[in-house]
C-alpha cells in the first residue's frame, strides 16, 4: 500500500478530483476502456434502479428502503473488484456491491417488497443476504473467513458496514479475531458521514475510521469513496494481500449520504440542506462522466443510450417482480428448520384452517 | 386534557419527567435532534437542553451499560433501543447486572434506569423491526417489564416507570402509536405498575392482552357482544411481576381464559398465565385455556405478516371454541 | 462399552464427531490445549490438532457470531460458552442470524451450528456461574434446545445435535458432570432429538424434569415408591421443539402433572409445559398442575444456593399435594 | 505524559528495575518514604492475605478466589492514585485495589465466602461491586463518568480489566464513547499474559493494549505493572488528566499471574513452569523492598513487624468472618427489589414454609 497518502486526516487516496480531471496517473490496469465503462455503466443503472425504488415506494409498492444515492462507488468498486468465488456480506445500502455481485433486480425487488425469496439469490449462492442488525455481519464475515483459511481456500470474505456500525462492539471483536489470524477479509467502511441524525464527531471517538484497524492490528486506508477507480483499486489490494495469506485491511471509504437514511426518514429535521447541496459537487457519476468524456470520448449518445438501456432493464424487472404472486402463507413454515418439526405441525395446520375460514 | 395518539403521551410523560426530576436524563440512537425515528423525544433536545437528552454512539451494549452505571450514580436514565429487534445485546447487562445490582449490594446500589423499546408488528416494517420478544425479559429476576395499550396508560405506566426505583423495561406497540387519539391529562400522575387493568367487563370468558393485541381482543369482545357474549378483557400492563390475583378473581367468575399475543407461542407470556390457571385456577375453569399468538416461525416479511399477527377473526373463533364447552 | 461420566461422555462425543466429520470444528475459550474449564474438551487438540479445536478470544458475541459465517459455510462449528451466565451476548447472533439464516434465504443458507454451556446451580460456584436460563432459548423460533441428563443421553444427543441440520443449543447440567457413572457405548448412535423420553413408567402422576433436576425427580418417584406411590417420570431432553404427544398421553392416564425446574419460576419452560396441559389437557387433570422451580430471585452467593434449587423434598411434598385432590 | 518513554513494543514506564535499583528519577512527590512504605505496606498485606484466602479455600472455607499473587502492584498503584470521592469499578482480581479503597478484609471474605453481604461496602459506598462478566464493567464506568460529566463533579471512574477483557464488544464500545465524549475515566488494564490458559499473542491482534486506545482515539501508555511506583505515578497522571477535563486514558500495566487462574484451575495443563519461574525475578514486592533497603533504611526487624501486624489484622478478620452467621435464607427476596412486589410474597412465604419443615 505504499502509493497511497493515507494516515493523515484528510488523506485519502484520489485518482480523480471532483471534476474528473485525474490527480494521480492510474495504475495500468485500470487504465482500460473497457472497465471503466462497466465501471460507468454499472453506477448509472444503480442510482436509475435506486430512483425507482424510491418511486415504487411512494407509491406503497414497495416496503422501507435505504438508498444508496451518492455512495454508488463504493458498491460498484468493490463489486468489481471482487472475484466470483469471494463472498459478500452486505449491510443494507449495498445496492450496488449486490448488483455487482450477480444479485438480479428483481430479487432486490422482491427483498425490499418484504419477500424473503429476494434472498434465494441465483447468482451468487454463497453470498450473505443483506444484514439489517448493524454489525452481525462483522462477526459473520470473519467466520466465513476462518473457514476459507481452515480450508486453505484462495477466497476471501468482503463486508460492509457504514461509519455507524463501527460502534458496535461486534465490529471491534471481528477486527481483533482479523487481527490476530490474519484472517482473509477485507472490512469496506462507507462513511458517509452520519448514522441516521448522529453525525461522525459524536458517533467516534476517532477522527478517521480506517484509524480503528489499529485495535486489529492491522493496515487500515482511506479512499476516497466517491472516486470508483480509487475504491476499485485500493479494495484490489486488499483483496490480493488476504489472497496472498497476509491477512486483512480496513478501508474506509469516505462518501456522503446524499439521501434521506431511509424512506422512512426525514433528514430535513437535523441536516443543514446546504451541506447536501455542497456534497453533490463530489457526485462520484459525474466525475467518472467527466473523464470518460475527455479521456475516452464517451458522447452524449453514448449516455442518452446508456440510460434507455438501464431504464429498460429495470422496467422489465419491475415487470417481472410484479407478475410474483405473493408466497403461499404457510411458507412461513417452510424453511424455518430442514424438517417442519413435529411440534411445528399443528400451527401449520392452524394457518391453513384460517386460510381455508 | 387534550386529545393525543400514544407517541405523543409517551414524549408528554418524557417531557414532564425531565421537568420534574433534574436526575432524568434521556439517550439513546437519533433521541437528540432528530426526536427519535417515531418522534417519541420530539423536542425534548431543544426544550431541555443537550445535558439531559443525547445521542449515543450506535452500540446497544453500551447504552444499557452505560445506564447501569448512571443509575447507580443516582441518576434516572431513561434510555431508548430504537427497535426491539436490536434489544437482544442489551439482555447481558439487564440481567447480569440491573436486574441484580441492588440484590448483589444488599441494597448500597440500585439501578432505576429505563430501556423503552418500540416493539410488535403490523407495519409493514423491514426485516428485524417486527419484534415481540416479551417473554425473555419477563422471565429475568429483578426487572419490571410494562407495556402500554393506549395513550392515557403509556403516560401515566411511563411515568411510573421512571419514578420507579428498579429496573423497567418498557415495551411500546410501534403498530399503535398513532392508531387512536385519547384525552390524556398532563397532571403528572402515575399509574400503578404490577397490576392488571379490568378494562371490560364480562361474565362469559376472561380475555387477556397487551401492546397493540389489546385492541384487537376489545374488537372481538364488542363483537361478540352483539350476540349476547360478554367477555371480561384484563389490560396486562405490567407483565413482570404479574398480578395473578386479577386473573383469578376474573376467571373464577368466568370459568373460561383466552389469551392473546402476538410473540411467538412456545415460552410466551401466555404460557405464564394459562400455567398459572392450571396451578391455582384448574378448578374454576370450565374450559381449555386458549391461546391466540403468532406462531412458532420467524415473523415473515410484512408481505405476510398479517397472516402471522392474531387477528380479531382469530380471536373470536378462540372464543367461541372456549364457549362450547358446556 | 464402557462407564464414564457426563462430561467424559460429552468428550467421547465431541471426539467421534470430529473423527466422523471433517466438518466438524470445536472452538470456544480454553477449549484447546487447557481442554475446557471443565474439561468437555480435554485431549481433543492433541488428538484431532489446533485447525479442529481451537481457542477464541474472550468474546461470546463473536464466538455465536462467527459460528453463523462457518455454519453458512458448511463447516459444523461446535462452539463453547464457558459458563451460562455468559452466554447473554449470543442472543442476539442466535436469535436474530442463527436460527433465522435458513428461513430469510429460503434454504439457500442454513446453519448447523451447536453452541454448548454448562449451566445449572448446585456446585458452589462463583458469581453468575450458577444460570439455568433455558426457557430464554426456548423462546426462539428456529432454534432447538437440548439438555441431556445422563452419560448416555449426553453422549446420543450431542451427536444428534451436531449432525442436525439446524441451530441447537446444547446445555450441560455442571452439577452432575461428575456426579453418575453410566456404561456408554460408543457405537455413534445419536439419541432422537425432539423427543421426551419416559425413564420411569408410572400411573400416579407424571414428573417432568431436565438435566440436573432429574435425577432429584427420580430420587423422589423412588423415595415415593415405597410407599405405593408411582410417578412416571419423564425426561425433557429437547424442550425446543417440544414432544407435546408424549406428555399429554402420560397426562392422560395419570391425571396429574408436576414440573421439576431449577429455573426461576415465571417464564420458565415449566411455565409452557403446564399451559400446554391448560390447553389440550384439562379434560384429563384430576388435579392442579404443579411446578416445583426456582424462586423469582436472583439465584443467591452459594452459601444460599441450596435453599433456591429444587430439593427432592420439594418434589415429594408438591406429588404428595397434587394426590390430595380426590 | 511527555517523560514516559510509551509506544514502542517494550517500552514503558519504569522507575524501578527487577532488583530495586532506581533507573529514572522518582518525581518529587514519589520521593517520600512515608508513601513508599505506605504502598509496600499495602503490597504485604495483599500478599499476605491471598495466602490466606487461598489456604481456607482449599480447606472448604471459602469459594472459588482470584489470586493477585505477583500482580499486588496495580491495585496498590491505582488504589493508592485514587481519591476517595473517585469510584473504582473492579474485576475480580482487585483484591488490592479494593483494599486501599477501604472495602474490609471481612468483607472480600465474605464476598469470596459466597454472601452477599460481602458487597456492602461500609467504606467506598459508591464503588461497585466486584465484576465477574469478563468486560461489563467498561460500560459501566463511562456511564458513572457520564454521571460525573453531566454534575461537573471533579471525580474519576477508575476501572480495571485483564487483558482478555480487551477481547469483549464492551471494552471497545465503552472506549470509543470515553474517547468522543472525553468523559473522566481511566481504564486500567492488568496485562498478566494469559487470559486462563489463552497466551496474548492468541488473545490480541495488537502486540501491546495501550494501542486499543487508538480506536478510542486518546492516550494508551504502558506501564510496568509490577513497579508500584510507576503505576502510582502513571495512574495519578492519568486522573489529574480526567479531573481536568482532557478525557481518558488506558493503561496498559504490564504483570504476570504468578499463579493459577483461580483455585479452580491449574496452570499446569498449559503452561510452562519455567516461564513463571522466570517472572518470579520480577517480583513487585522484593523491588520494592531492596529499594527500600538501601535507600530508604528499611530493617529486617521493620520487615518482621510488618509482616506480624498482616497477620495479625488478617486472623483477626478471618476470625471476624468465620463469626458471621449465614444469612437467613429469606434474604435473597429482601433486595431484589426496593419493595417486594405481591407476586413474590408467596414465593417467599413457600421458602420460610419449607424451612420451617
Ligand atoms: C444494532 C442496530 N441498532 C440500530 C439499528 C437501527 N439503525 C438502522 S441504520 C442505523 C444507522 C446506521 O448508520 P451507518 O452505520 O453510518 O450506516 P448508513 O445507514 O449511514 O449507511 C440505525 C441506528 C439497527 N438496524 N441495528
Ligand atoms: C464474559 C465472560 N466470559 C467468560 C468468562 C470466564 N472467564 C473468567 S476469567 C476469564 C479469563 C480472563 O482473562 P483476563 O481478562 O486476562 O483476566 P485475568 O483473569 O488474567 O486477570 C474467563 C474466560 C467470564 N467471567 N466472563
Ligand atoms: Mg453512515
Ligand atoms: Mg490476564
Amino acid at each position: 500500500m505504499d502509493d497511497h497518502d493515507v494516515g493523515g486526516d484528510s488523506a485519502r487516496l484520489r485518482y480523480l478530483d471532483h471534476e474528473g480531471a485525474i490527480v494521480k496517473p492510474l495504475p495500468g490496469a485500470l487504465a482500460n476502456r473497457d472497465l471503466l465503462i462497466r465501471l460507468y455503466r454499472a453506477m448509472t443503472l444503480t442510482r436509475t434502479f435506486d430512483a425507482k425504488i424510491i418511486a415504487l415506494q411512494r407509491t406503497g409498492q414497495i416496503g422501507t428502503y435505504a438508498s444508496t444515492l451518492g455512495q454508488e462507488a463504493i458498491g460498484v468498486g468493490l463489486g468489481s473488484a471482487m472475484r466470483r468465488e469471494d463472498l459478500l456480506l452486505p449491510a443494507y445500502r449495498d445496492t450496488a456491491a449486490q448488483l455487482l455481485r450477480g444479485v438480479t433486480l428483481c430479487e432486490q425487488l422482491l427483498y425490499w417488497g418484504g419477500d424473503e425469496r429476494g434472498s434465494d439469490f441465483a447468482g451468487p449462492r454463497e453470498d450473505f443476504p443483506i444484514c439489517v442488525p448493524v454489525g452481525s455481519q462483522y462477526c459473520h464475515a470473519v467466520g466465513v473467513a476462518t473457514a476459507f483459511q481452515l480450508r486453505h481456500q484462495p477466497r476471501v470474505a468482503v463486508v460492509t458496514g457504514g461509519d455507524g456500525s463501527t460502534s458496535k462492539g461486534d465490529f471491534y471483536e471481528a477486527l481483533n479475531l482479523a487481527g490476530a489470524w490474519r484472517l482473509p477479509v477485507v472490512f469496506v467502511i462507507n462513511n458517509n458521514g452520519w448514522a441516521i441524525s448522529v453525525p461522525l464527531e459524536r458517533q467516534s471517538g476517532t477522527t478517521t475510521l480506517a484509524d480503528k484497524a489499529k485495535a486489529g492490528g492491522f493496515p487500515g486506508v482511506r479512499v476516497d469513496g466517491n472516486d470508483v477507480i480509487a475504491v476499485h483499486a485500493v479494495v484490489g489490494e486488499a483483496l490480493d494481500r488476504a489472497r496472498a495469506g497476509d491477512g486483512p485491511t480496513l478501508v474506509e471509504a469516505l462518501s456522503y449520504r446524499l439521501g434521506d437514511h431511509t424512506t422512512a426518514d426525514d433528514a430535513g429535521r437535523y441536516r443543514d440542506p446546504d451541506e447536501v447541496s455542497r456534497h453533490w459537487a463530489e457526485d462520484p457519476l459525474v466525475r467518472l462522466r467527466n473523464y470518460l468524456v475527455t479521456g475516452h470520448g464517451w458522447r452524449k449518445d453514448d449516455e442518452e443510450s446508456l440510460l434507455e438501456e438501464c431504464s429498460a432493464t429495470i422496467e422489465a424487472a419491475v415487470a417481472e417482480y410484479q407478475a410474483i404472486p405473493p408466497a403461499a402463507p404457510e411458507a412461513m413454515f417452510e424453511h424455518l428448520y430442514e424438517t417442519l418439526p413435529l411440534a411445528l405441525v399443528a400451527q401449520r395446520d392452524d394457518l391453513a384452517r384460517r386460510l381455508r375460514r | 386534557m387534550s386529545e393525543m395518539t400514544l407517541v405523543e403521551a409517551v414524549n408528554l410523560a418524557l417531557a414532564r419527567a425531565l421537568a420534574d426530576d433534574p436526575e432524568v436524563v434521556i439517550f439513546g440512537e437519533d433521541v437528540g435532534v432528530n426526536g427519535g425515528v417515531f418522534r417519541a423525544t420530539d423536542g425534548l433536545q431543544a426544550r431541555f437542553g443537550a445535558e439531559r437528552v443525547f445521542d449515543t454512539p450506535l452500540a446497544e451494549t453500551l447504552i444499557a451499560g452505560m445506564a447501569v452505571g448512571m443509575a447507580a450514580q443516582g441518576l434516572r436514565p431513561v434510555a431508548e433501543i430504537q427497535f426491539m429487534g436490536f434489544i437482544y445485546s442489551t439482555i447481558d447487562h439487564l440481567l447480569n447486572h440491573a436486574a441484580r445490582l441492588r440484590n448483589r449490594t444488599r441494597g448500597r446500589l440500585s439501578c432505576p434506569l429505563v430501556l423503552r423499546a418500540p416493539y410488535g408488528g403490523g407495519i409493514h416494517a423491514p426485516e428485524h423491526h417486527s419484534e415481540s420478544t416479551e417473554a425473555l425479559f419477563a422471565h429475568i429476576p429483578g426487572l419490571r417489564v410494562v407495556i402500554p395499550s393506549s395513550p392515557a396508560r403509556a403516560y401515566g405506566l411511563l411515568l411510573a416507570a421512571i419514578r420507579d426505583p428498579d429496573p423497567v423495561v418498557f415495551l411500546e406497540p410501534k403498530r399503535i402509536y398513532r392508531a387512536v387519539r385519547e384525552e390524556v391529562d398532563d397532571d403528572g400522575t402515575a399509574l400503578p405498575l404490577d397490576h392488571v387493568f379490568t378494562v371490560r367487563d364480562g361474565s362469559d370468558v376472561t380475555l387477556l392482552g397487551w401492546g397493540a393485541m389489546l385492541q384487537v381482543a376489545l374488537t372481538a369482545a364488542n363483537q361478540l357482544a352483539e350476540e349476547g357474549i360478554e367477555a371480561e378483557v384484563l389490560d396486562v400492563a405490567t407483565l413482570k411481576p404479574f398480578d395473578t390475583a386479577t386473573l383469578l378473581e376474573s376467571v373464577a367468575r368466568t370459568g373460561r381464559c383466552v389469551i392473546v399475543h402476538e410473540a411467538a407461542q412456545t415460552g410466551g407470556f401466555g404460557a405464564e398465565i394459562a400455567a398459572l390457571l392450571a396451578e391455582h385456577g384448574l378448578l374454576t375453569l370450565l374450559a381449555p385455556v386458549r391461546r391466540v399468538t403468532g406462531y412458532d416461525t420467524v415473523m415473515p416479511l410484512y408481505r405476510l405478516e398479517d397472516h402471522y399477527l392474531p387477528s380479531t377473526a382469530a380471536v373470536v373463533a378462540a372464543i367461541r371454541e372456549t364457549l362450547e364447552y358446556a
